[in-house]
C-alpha cells in the first residue's frame, strides 16, 4: 500500500474507531444526563464539555503528560504490561475518544430529553424490560440525535488534528492520519498535494454525508412496513 | 394458596392530591371505576399498573404485585394498560404497534390473535399507516387493540371509548362483554358513560378525592334507591333471566326472570334455554295502579312497592319495587308518587317500555 | 551491517532537504528511514515523554543542549548541520528595492516574522529590525507566523505585504519577487543542531545516519536547500 | 354587503379518503356535525381552520376566508379551535395558556374575559400547575377555557366534552348554551353524544365517507322518521314552549307549545313567560288508544299518527305523531304497533314521562 | 490593561460574538433544514457539516487565500472599502462562525425536528403569526437545544486555535487570543505559565457550564408562575 493510501486507511479506521467507541460509552452517559436527577448530573455534564475548551494541541499535551511513562495513567497501563500509550494507535483512539467526547454526548442528550416518558411506560405495560424499551422506543424516536452525533464525532475526528499530532507523533504508517498529512502538505509548502488531499477529503465526506441524510430522510418520511 | 380477586391497599400523593384506597375487587368480570374528573382514577390505575410509585398492597389473583419489600415492575405485570390519551407509538406503524406487544408475550401465553382484533376492531384498511395519519377513533381503537394483543391477566381501560360513536361503540362492546365472559379476567373499566357502565360492569367503585366512596355488585348497589352514584339518568337494575321463546315474526324473544317474564328484542338471537341479563334503566319504569293493555307498552308486571326515596335532584323520586325476588327501580316524579298514593307494601303495575331493554 | 530503520524528529522547515537526505542515505547505506516533521518544540515534549524516536533534527540549538543535559540525548552526539539563511520577501518584484526604504514606509501595514518565541527564524528577523533600529516603529504592525511556514503563507496570500523567511523556502514556485538577504552580521546565527536520542544509542543506523548527515556529500545537498554549513563542525 | 351565514364548498384528500362537502351553515348557534369514526369530521374543521391545504371557497358570516386565489392563513381568521386530544402548551402553566391568545386578542375584541372562563370551567384550583400534572378531564377544561378566551366569531370543537363526567357536563353545558345565545357566533360542534348535540345544536350535519350526507335544522331533521342519523336510541324532538306556570311544591313546571301543555321539572327555575326548548326523546314517548289517568305517566296529550316508519334495527317502528302544529317521535316495537293497529290518520293518547323532558 | 489580561478580554469577547453570530444565522438555516422539504435541503445540511472536516490550519489556510487580497472574498471587501479580513478581529469573528457553524446548527436542526407540529398549528389557532410562533413556542420548546448549541459554540471557539492563528496572525491586543496564548507557552517550554493559564480556562468554564446546567435544570422542573 502506498503511504498515501496508507494515510487515508488509518485516518477512516481512526474516525471509525472513534465513533463506534463514542457511540458506545457515549450513550449510557447522554441517557444518564437526561434522564437523572441525580446531584452529580450537573457537574459531570459541564466535565464532558470541558475537553472542547482547551486547544487541541494544549489538550494533547496535557495527555502526553497523563499518559507518558511518568503520567498517573502511563504508570498504570505500564504495570498492566501495556507499555505506554502514545505513539500507538491505541493512543490515537484513547485521545479522540476524549476529544469527541463532547460531540457525541450532547446531541444524544438532546433528543433523550425529548422522548416522551409516556412511550416508555407504554411500552413498559406492552411487557417491555428497561433494555427492550431502550432499544424498541428510545433509539428509534432519537434516531436524529445518533445521526447527529455520529456525523460530528466522525467528520470532528478527521478533521482534528492537534491532539492527534501530539499524542501520535506523526509516524508514517501508524499515527500518520489525513489531517497531519495535509497539515504537513501545508506546511512544506507542497500546497499542489495539499490542494489534492483537502480535495478528495471534502468531496468524500460531502457523498457521504449527503447519502447519509438522504437515507435518513427516507427513513423519516416512508411508511414503515413493520 | 391462591386467593382469587384484586386486593388493593395503595396510597400515594402528589403536592395537592392525596390518594388512600382499600379495595377488594373480583377476580374476573368487570368492575367500573367511576368519579368526577380530577377524583384520581387514572392515578389509581397507574398505581395498579406499577406507573406511579405508591406504598402499600397489592395482589391479582392470588399473585403479590407489591407489598413492603417487594414491587414487581411494570413490565413483569401481566397486565394491559388502554391510556386515556391514546399512546401509539409514533415510529411505528399501526401493524408495528399492534406486533410490539404480541412480540413480547411468549407463545404459550398468547389467547388473542391479530386476525381477531384486527377484525372485531376494523383496523384492516390501515395496518401500513402511521399513527399521525389516523382520525381520533382509530387510533384509539388500534390502541385498545394492542393492549389486548399481550392477553394480559389484568386489563385496565381508561375511557377506552371516548372517541367513538355510536355505531363504533355499539360494534365494539359486544367484543368487550365477550372479553370478559371467555377470558376469565378482571377488567378495570374507567368510563363516564352511564350505559356503557351499565352494560358491561359487573362491579362498581365510585371514587371522589382520592377516596372510594361506595363499592359493590352492580346489582345491589344499583338496586338501592339511595345510592349515591351519580348516575340518575343511568339509574339501572340489571336482572339474570333466561330466553324462553322467540317470536321471529316481530323480531322479539321473552326472557323469564324470578319474578316473571319480560319480551325484548332479540338483536342476538339468543337460542332458547340460555341466560342473559337484562339491564332495566328507572327510567323506563312507570307505576300504574291497574294493568291497561290498550297501550304500546307490553311488558306490565305485578309488584309491590319496597321502598321509596327522594333524589338529590328535588322534585324526583326513585320507587324500590319487587316481583318476586327481584328488585327493580323506577324513576317517577314526587307528584305522581304523591298523587297515586303510592306506599311501601302497596302493590302496582310495573309498566316497562320493551325497547328499554337491553342484553 | 545488517539493513536497519532509524526513526527521525526533524523540524518541518528542514522537510525538502531532509526528503533529498533520506533518498540518497537509503540508496548509499541500505538503511531505511521513518521520518515525522513537526516543530522544533512540539517534537521536544514528544521525546521527553516516550516518543519512539532514534535522533533529532531541531532547529534550534536550545532544545538538543537541553536534551544533552537531561539525558534523553546521548552526550557528544550534539552538532550543527545546517545555519539557516534569512531573507526579507515580498512576492511582488516592484515592492522594494532598498529595504530600508521599505521598511520605514508608513505604507507597509503589515510586515509578517515568525513568533521570536516559538520559531528561530523569528527571533533572528526580530533581532535584525532591532538591529536596524526598528523593531520599536514596526512592532504593532507585525503579524507572527507560529511557524516559519505560516510566515511564509501570509506573503505568498498577499495578506501581508513582505516578511522575513527562510531562505530555503525561496525555491521552486517562489524565485521571483523582491528578495534582501539579511546579512550574517543582524543577527546571531539560526544554529539548527541535531543529536542522538537515548532510545537510538545502540541502533547502528541511527549512528550512520548522523554521520551522513555531516559528510560532505550531505552538505552539499543541505547548501543546495539554501542553508549554510558551520565551518567547523563540533 | 354581507352575507350571514358559513358557505363552505371546500375538497381534500388524503391517500385513501376524499373530502367534498358543499355547506350552508347558519350564521350562529350550534352546528352539530355528526358521522361514524374516520368519516372526515375533523378534516372538515382543519379544513375551515386553515389547517388542511384545500380547494374551494369559504366564506364566514360575509368575510370571504378562502378562495380561488386567496387563503387567508389560519392566524388571520378569526376563529378558536378546541382540538379533538387536548394540546395544551407544555412548557406554560395553566394560567400561561389561557393567557396565550387572550394577549393576542386585540383589546376592543375581547369579549371574554379569564376570571369568567375560569370560574365557569372550575380552574382555579389549579392555575399555576403545568398540564402533565392535571388529569384528563381537567385538560380538556384548560383547552375550552384557552379557545374561549380569543373571543372568536367562529367557534370549532372537536369532541370538546369527551373526557369529561356526567357532573362536569352538567356543569359545562349551560355555559356553551350561554355562550351560543349571548355571543351570537356560529358554533361547530363534533360530538358523539346524542344527548349533548340534541340539547345544544340547532343544526344538524350528517357526513359519512367525506360527504354529507344530510343536513337541516334540528327540528326538522328529527322530527323525520326515517332521519338517517345513527341516534336511534337518542332520536329526539325539539320542542319550543313557554313556561306558563311553577308548582314549587313538586318542583315541576307546565310549559305550553303548538298542541299542549307539558309538566317539567323546574331544576333551573324559569320565569313563568320565559321561552324554552323541550327535547323529548323518541324512546320516552309511549302511546295508548285512551288516556289512563291512574299511572306515574303524567303527561298524556291526544295526537295524530302521521306516519310510521321501520327501523334499520328490525323489531322496531319509528311513529310519527301530531299535536297541534307540533310533531313528536315515538318508538315503539312493531308488534305493539301491530296490536294496537295503529295507522295513519288515527287518534291516540300519547304518553310521555315526565322525568324525560329537559330543556 | 495586561498583555494576559488583554488577551483573556479579547478570547471571551471573540466566543461571545461568534455565539451570538452564530445563533443568530444558526436558527433560521437549522430551522429551515429541520422543516423544510426542499430538494436542496439534504445537499445544504451536508455542506453545513463540512468545516469540520478539514483540520483547522488547513481551513485557515484556504480563508487566508480567499479572504487575500488576490482572493474572491478579500476582492469583494476591498471593493466595498472595507480592506482585507485577515489579522483584524472581524476577520477572526468570520472564521470563527465558518468553523462553528455545525456546532451551532446540527444541535439546533435536532431539536427543532422534534417540536411537535400541532403546537405550531394550536398557536396559529391562538392568533399567532409565524413569528410570533417561532419565539413563543418553538424556542421555548428547543430551550435544551438552544443551551447545547451555545455551549458547544462557545466552548469550541475557546479551544479552537488553528484557523484563529492563520486568520489572526497573533498580533497581541488585537487577534492573540488565550489558546494560542497557552499553545505559545508549551511550544516554548513555559510550562509553569501554560498549567497556570490552562488550568484557569479549565477551572473557569467548568463553573460558567454547571452554572449554566443548574439554571436550566431549575428552569424544566420548576412550576412557570406565567
Ligand atoms: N394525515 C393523514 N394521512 C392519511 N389519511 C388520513 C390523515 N388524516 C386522516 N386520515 C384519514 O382520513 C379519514 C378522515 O379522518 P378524520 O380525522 O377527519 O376523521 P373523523 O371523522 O374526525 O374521525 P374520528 O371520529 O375517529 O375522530 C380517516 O379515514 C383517516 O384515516
Ligand atoms: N403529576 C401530577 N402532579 C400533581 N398533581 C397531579 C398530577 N397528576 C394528577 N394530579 C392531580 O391529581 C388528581 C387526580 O388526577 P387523576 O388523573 O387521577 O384524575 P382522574 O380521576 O383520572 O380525572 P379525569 O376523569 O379528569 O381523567 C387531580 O386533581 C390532578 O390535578
Ligand atoms: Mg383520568
Ligand atoms: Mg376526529
Amino acid at each position: 500500500m502506498s503511504p498515501e493510501w496508507q494515510t487515508v486507511w488509518l485516518t477512516l479506521k481512526l474516525a471509525g474507531i472513534t465513533t463506534t467507541v463514542l457511540m458506545v460509552i457515549g450513550t449510557p452517559i447522554a441517557w444518564w444526563l437526561a434522564r437523572s436527577s441525580h446531584w452529580l448530573k450537573q457537574p459531570v455534564a459541564a466535565i464532558v464539555a470541558l475537553p472542547l475548551v482547551l486547544p487541541p494541541t494544549v489538550l494533547g499535551f496535557y495527555l502526553l503528560l497523563l499518559m507518558g511513562p511518568e503520567g498517573i495513567v502511563g504508570t498504570l497501563t505500564q504495570t498492566l504490561g501495556l507499555g505506554t500509550l502514545p505513539f500507538t494507535f491505541a493512543g490515537l483512539v484513547v485521545a479522540s475518544v476524549i476529544y469527541s467526547l463532547p460531540f457525541t454526548v450532547q446531541p444524544l442528550q438532546n433528543v433523550f430529553a425529548t422522548v416522551n416518558e409516556r412511550m416508555l411506560e407504554v411500552a413498559a405495560t406492552l411487557r417491555a424490560s428497561p433494555l427492550d424499551r431502550f432499544f424498541s422506543v428510545v433509539i428509534p424516536l432519537a434516531r436524529p440525535g445518533f445521526l447527529t452525533a455520529a456525523v460530528l464525532t466522525f467528520a470532528h475526528t478527521l478533521g482534528e488534528f492537534g491532539v492527534v499530532l501530539m499524542i501520535g507523533g506523526n509516524i508514517p504508517g501508524e499515527t500518520r492520519v489525513l489531517s497531519v498529512a495535509i497539515y504537513d502538505h501545508v506546511e512544506t509548502l507542497e500546497y499542489g498535494k495539499a490542494h489534492l488531499l483537502a480535495g478528495g477529503m471534502l468531496v468524500f465526506s460531502f457523498i457521504v454525508l449527503l447519502a447519509l441524510y438522504l437515507i435518513n430522510g427516507r427513513l423519516n418520511n416512508g411508511n414503515l412496513k413493520s | 394458596m391462591k386467593v382469587p380477586g384484586i386486593h388493593a391497599r395503595l396510597s400515594t400523593g402528589f403536592e395537592r392530591f392525596q390518594l388512600d384506597v382499600a379495595l377488594e375487587l373480583p377476580g374476573d368480570g368487570v368492575t367500573a371505576l367511576f368519579g368526577h374528573s380530577g377524583c384520581g382514577k387514572t392515578t389509581l390505575l397507574r398505581c395498579i399498573a406499577g406507573l406511579q410509585p405508591c406504598t402499600g398492597r397489592l395482589s391479582v389473583n392470588g399473585n403479590v404485585w407489591q407489598d413492603d419489600d417487594t414491587s414487581l415492575p411494570v413490565h413483569k405485570r401481566p397486565l394491559a394498560y388502554v391510556f386515556q390519551e391514546t399512546s401509539l407509538f409514533p415510529h411505528l406503524s399501526v401493524n408495528g404497534n399492534l406486533n410490539y406487544g404480541y412480540r413480547r408475550t411468549p407463545m404459550a401465553q398468547r389467547r388473542i390473535h391479530p386476525s381477531q382484533v384486527i377484525d372485531w376492531l376494523g383496523l384492516s384498511h390501515f395496518m401500513d399507516r402511521r399513527p399521525e395519519r389516523l382520525s381520533g377513533g382509530e387510533r384509539q381503537r388500534v390502541a385498545i387493540a394492542r393492549a389486548l394483543l399481550t392477553s394480559p391477566r389484568l386489563l385496565l381501560m381508561d375511557e377506552p371509548l371516548s372517541a367513538l360513536d355510536q355505531t363504533s361503540k355499539r360494534e365494539i362492546l359486544p367484543y368487550l362483554e365477550n372479553l370478559r365472559d371467555t377470558l376469565d379476567i378482571p377488567i378495570i373499566y374507567v368510563s363516564h358513560s352511564a350505559a356503557e357502565v351499565a352494560r358491561l360492569a359487573d362491579y362498581i367503585v365510585m371514587m371522589d378525592q382520592g377516596r372510594v366512596v361506595a363499592e359493590g355488585g352492580i346489582q345491589e348497589t344499583l338496586a338501592r334507591p339511595d345510592q349515591p352514584f351519580a348516575l340518575e339518568e343511568g339509574a339501572a337494575v340489571i336482572v339474570p333471566a333466561v330466553i324462553r321463546e322467540r317470536d321471529p315474526q316481530w323480531h322479539l324473544c321473552r326472557a323469564e326472570f324470578d319474578g316473571g317474564s319480560l319480551w325484548l328484542r332479540d338483536d342476538r338471537q339468543p337460542e332458547p334455554g340460555s341466560r342473559v341479563r337484562l339491564q332495566i334503566l328507572a327510567r323506563d319504569v312507570s307505576i300504574a295502579l291497574a294493568a291497561n293493555h290498550n297501550q304500546s307498552i307490553q311488558n306490565l308486571l305485578p309488584a309491590r312497592v319496597m321502598d321509596m326515596a327522594a333524589e338529590q335532584r328535588p322534585g324526583m323520586t326513585t320507587v324500590r319495587l319487587q316481583a318476586g325476588q327481584t328488585s327493580f327501580l323506577s324513576r317517577i316524579t314526587s307528584r305522581s308518587a304523591h298523587q297515586l298514593g303510592l306506599g311501601c307494601g302497596m302493590d302496582v303495575c310495573m309498566q316497562i317500555k320493551s325497547v328499554a331493554i337491553v342484553e | 551491517a545488517r539493513a536497519g530503520e532509524v526513526r527521525l524528529a526533524i523540524a518541518t522547515n528542514f522537510h525538502d532537504a531532509a526528503e533529498r537526505l533520506a533518498a540518497h542515505f537509503s540508496e548509499t547505506t541500505g538503511h531505511s528511514t521513518r521520518i515525522s516533521y513537526g516543530s522544533t518544540g512540539k517534537l521536544y515534549a514528544q521525546i521527553r515523554h516516550g516518543a519512539p524516536f532514534d535522533a533529532y533534527l531541531a532547529a534550534d540549538e536550545e532544545r538538543p543542549h537541553l536534551m544533552e543535559r537531561e539525558g534523553s540525548g546521548v552526550p557528544g552526539t550534539r552538532f550543527t548541520y545546517a545555519i539557516g539563511k534569512l531573507v526579507l520577501w515580498s512576492p511582488d518584484a516592484e515592492a522594494f528595492r532598498e529595504p530600508q526604504a521599505l521598511l520605514e514606509a508608513d505604507t507597509l501595514r503589515r510586515l509578517a516574522i515568525a513568533n521570536p518565541k516559538t520559531a528561530p527564524y523569528g527571533l533572528a528577523a526580530k533581532q535584525t529590525l532591532e538591529h536596524l533600529g526598528l523593531w520599536k516603529t514596526l512592532e504593532s504592525r507585525l503579524v507572527r507566523g507560529e511557524s516559519i511556514a505560516q510566515t511564509f503563507q501570509f506573503v505568498a496570500t498577499g495578506n501581508a505585504k513582505a516578511g522575513f523567511v527562510a531562505l530555503a523556502q525561496l525555491r521552486d514556485d517562489h524565485q521571483g519577487g523582491a528578495r534582501w538577504e539579511v546579512p550574517n552580521t543582524h543577527h546571531e546565527p539560526i544554529a539548527q543542531q541535531a543529536i542522538l536520542l537515548d532510545r537510538g544509542r545502540s541502533n547502528e543506523a541511527a549512528r550512520a545516519w548522523l554521520n551522513f548527515l555531516a559528510s560532505a556529500e550531505a552538505q552539499d545537498i543541505i547548501r543546495e536547500y539554501g542553508y549554510d554549513i558551520p565551518d567547523l563542525p563540533e
